[in-house]
């Protein structure tokens, strides 16, 4: 589990340019910051109120005031800022964000993807998620392929109710990597350890296979 | 004109059946103790406009653990358990905002605008029953303002005029419901004499805020 | 003139009341400031940004930096409040204002406003004059019972194009003091130096005067 | 992220025609350093966004003056007696916004909305050939979102990874120009190092900033 999570966000993380302003989703996409190279400057913003954000601080030095939207304790660069939330959806719906990283429930090959409800069963809320998705400039999903039962997480249509409407921009997920294209899905890259037969098995979505299909780890 | 009180005075201000704001962001830079006060009060029937509805084992949380509330609009609900609970067994009226659109229908309230136009939300289930309208080709969600009866605010610190500094993220929601409530109540780690906060880095000017509740009676 | 302009400020002065928070136009309604009792605490807000507007500071003492909507040095009071425009006007529309002090081009029985625009001659702006007469509270006019030539600025129906309708709650003069009422203008007070009969001639617009009259100097 | 500029390379972001938002209220906190590189750089045919057309005998003033705006979209223009001139004459196109629409306009376009409602200007010649709604039985104007090709911004401290301190009534229309800028071009009185501005207390993050001009060199 922790190794899936691992490849994952460490494979999202080299689609991060130096520069870049980042919002990372709970769970998972936080990972994303524990493998952004060192040569490299990438600036995390928090949506509950700052950029900047560093990673989690030494056992007795966590502060109350200072945590992330999943309320772990966390740092602040030098260079960081503090606001309130008006600026800091502002910043997020107003395209200052080059790209956000957010789970999935359910994600399709129309680019939609539905995060925040299961009716009847799960109604946490779509929180900042439904902004992000509409305001970042790059949408990147982090999934596992399938569910815990192994149905597939990437449709032809969502099921669910939707967190957006084709704003998805890639699918990184432990088995494949896919663009999200006017065309439908790109398979671009496929896990060292599958084969393209296993990703069309666990896909419920139709893709289509990059000419030059690259290898991941 | 800011009015420096005690407990007995805040809690006079609760009534059964207000709309409150109340800043803070899961329990990060919420007013745990106004809210024990309102707990106290005994106060119910309430309509909670804020960010989230706090962790069920913490102080925010103990609203809806408590009961106090019949109505939350909120952006999440998911670190309260019993949010859920009282959601599904019909107790609790739950109404979910994108956290964006939520922070600009209270700006909006306290801002005097009439709403606001966002993309967030167009396509999904959030845009069911809204009006929505096009500008220049691209459709938009009318957010309208919302106001309370009370904003509860949490300062880091607070001079004798109200002037209010917040410190890192406890700051969230909380400027944006001092705008907002028909009366404004702050609580603050420090109250600090006037001129104390240079007025160039005040983040809510004095004039929005009428209660600060007096420190050092715990 | 400016004994004019000291009786109408010093009059609308009696109306702020202790802790009020206010804004004063340009020109005549500045002078407000000078007026307002020791024993009371009036809050002056200057649209360009800040609240605990200060008089104008002693020479050499000036600040480019610190100066009020009309580009006069002023200085800021102690618990006073430095913010950018968009906060500014939240208080102004929002309703934040006790009150503001507007002059008049033109002043109506049905509390309409016109104070931006001569067409064909002069077109300054609205500047926050739009803004400020539909958010504050009490809006005051502040203006000379007549124009240099003589005519009435106080009519029936503004010609000139409107600053707000409806709006206006006062409307003070060298001469009279009229509050504007859903059954057209109540003159409320005559100078001490006039009498109805000379407020009448020089007032377009028709009024009725209330049971007890005062004097005001 | 934000670069650190000489004044060669700041001539090179004006062109002909751009769209320019411009901070400072009636010149104070106008960026006068960034509009001299602007004369200097002989562009034409500009659209000036912003609060006023300043003073006709001071800075910012001079675009009007040297004839540099073919547009401007202001609250005020009654400083400036070449803009009314200018306006008369059929040379400058006008439109006059209400102060607080005009800053709420241009803080939509960077805040993503597709506009504001607003109560301001009803009933006014404002009002005419704009769009109208009602909401909740109250008539509101819609306010549609401005943007611009360069934002110039005048900043009092600029630390090397663009946050911004303004200082005193030079704040004004600075810090939500700054949002709505395709590119944003700092002109600040002092540039220090990153670290210096406490976090808490930057007024603009620099994640909004392209470019500070350097100083010194004058």
């Amino acid at each position: 589990m922790t190794e899936m999570r691992e490849r994952i966000t460490r494979r999202i993380a080299r689609e991060l340019e130096d520069g870049d302003v980042v919002n990372l989703g709970i769970g998972m996409p936080t990972m994303v910051a524990d493998f952004i190279p060192d040569d490299i400057r990438v600036i995390f913003q928090s949506e509950n109120g700052f950029v900047g954000m560093g990673p989690r601080p030494p056992k007795g030095e966590e502060d109350p005031d200072l945590v992330n939207a999943g309320s772990e304790p966390v740092t602040i660069k030098t260079g960081g800022a503090f606001f309130d939330s008006t600026l800091s959806f502002a910043i997020i719906r107003g395209g200052h964000l080059d790209a956000t990283v957010l789970g999935a429930l359910q994600v399709d090959e129309q680019g939609n993807l539905a995060n925040w409800k299961i009716p009847g069963k799960l109604v946490p809320g779509m929180g900042g998620a439904m902004d992000l998705t509409v305001g970042a400039r790059q949408v990147i999903v982090a999934t596992s392929h399938t569910t815990k039962k192994g149905q597939p997480k990437i449709l032809p249509e969502c099921t669910l109710p939707l967190t957006a409407k084709g704003e998805v921009d890639l699918i990184v997920t432990e088995l494949a990597v896919f663009r999200v294209t006017g065309q439908g899905l790109l398979l671009k890259e496929i896990a060292e350890d599958t084969t393209v037969k296993e990703v069309k098995e666990k896909t419920a979505a139709g893709f289509s296979i990059a000419p030059e299909l690259i290898t991941f780890a | 004109m800011v009015k420096i009180v005690d407990k007995e005075q805040i809690k006079q201000l609760f009534a059964n059946g207000q709309r409150l704001m109340i800043g803070g962001f899961i329990e990060c830079g919420a007013p745990h103790r106004l809210i024990d006060l309102l707990l106290e009060s005994g106060v119910r029937n309430l309509t909670l406009i804020g960010n989230d509805t706090g962790f069920d084992d913490q102080k925010s949380g103990q609203l809806v653990v408590e009961r106090r509330l019949s109505r939350v609009i909120v952006s999440h609900i998911g670190t309260n358990k019993e949010t859920g609970r009282q959601m599904n067994s019909g107790d609790l009226e739950v109404e979910l905002i994108p956290q964006g659109t939520l922070v600009e229908q209270i700006r909006a309230g306290g801002a005097g605008l009439g709403g606001v136009l966002t993309p967030t939300g167009i396509g999904t289930p959030v845009a069911e029953g809204s009006r929505t309208l096009e500008v220049d080709g691209r459709e938009y969600l009318l957010a309208k303002p919302l106001r309370a009866d009370l904003a509860l605010v949490k300062a880091w610190k607070a001079d004798r005029d109200g002037n209010l500094l917040f410190r890192y993220a406890a700051r969230n929601f909380n400027p944006v419901i001092a705008m907002a409530g028909d009366r404004v109540v702050v609580e603050a780690e420090e109250i600090v004499p006037t001129g104390e906060i240079d007025p160039n880095q005040v983040m809510t000017p004095g004039i929005f805020v009428d209660y600060i509740l007096r420190n050092g009676e715990e």
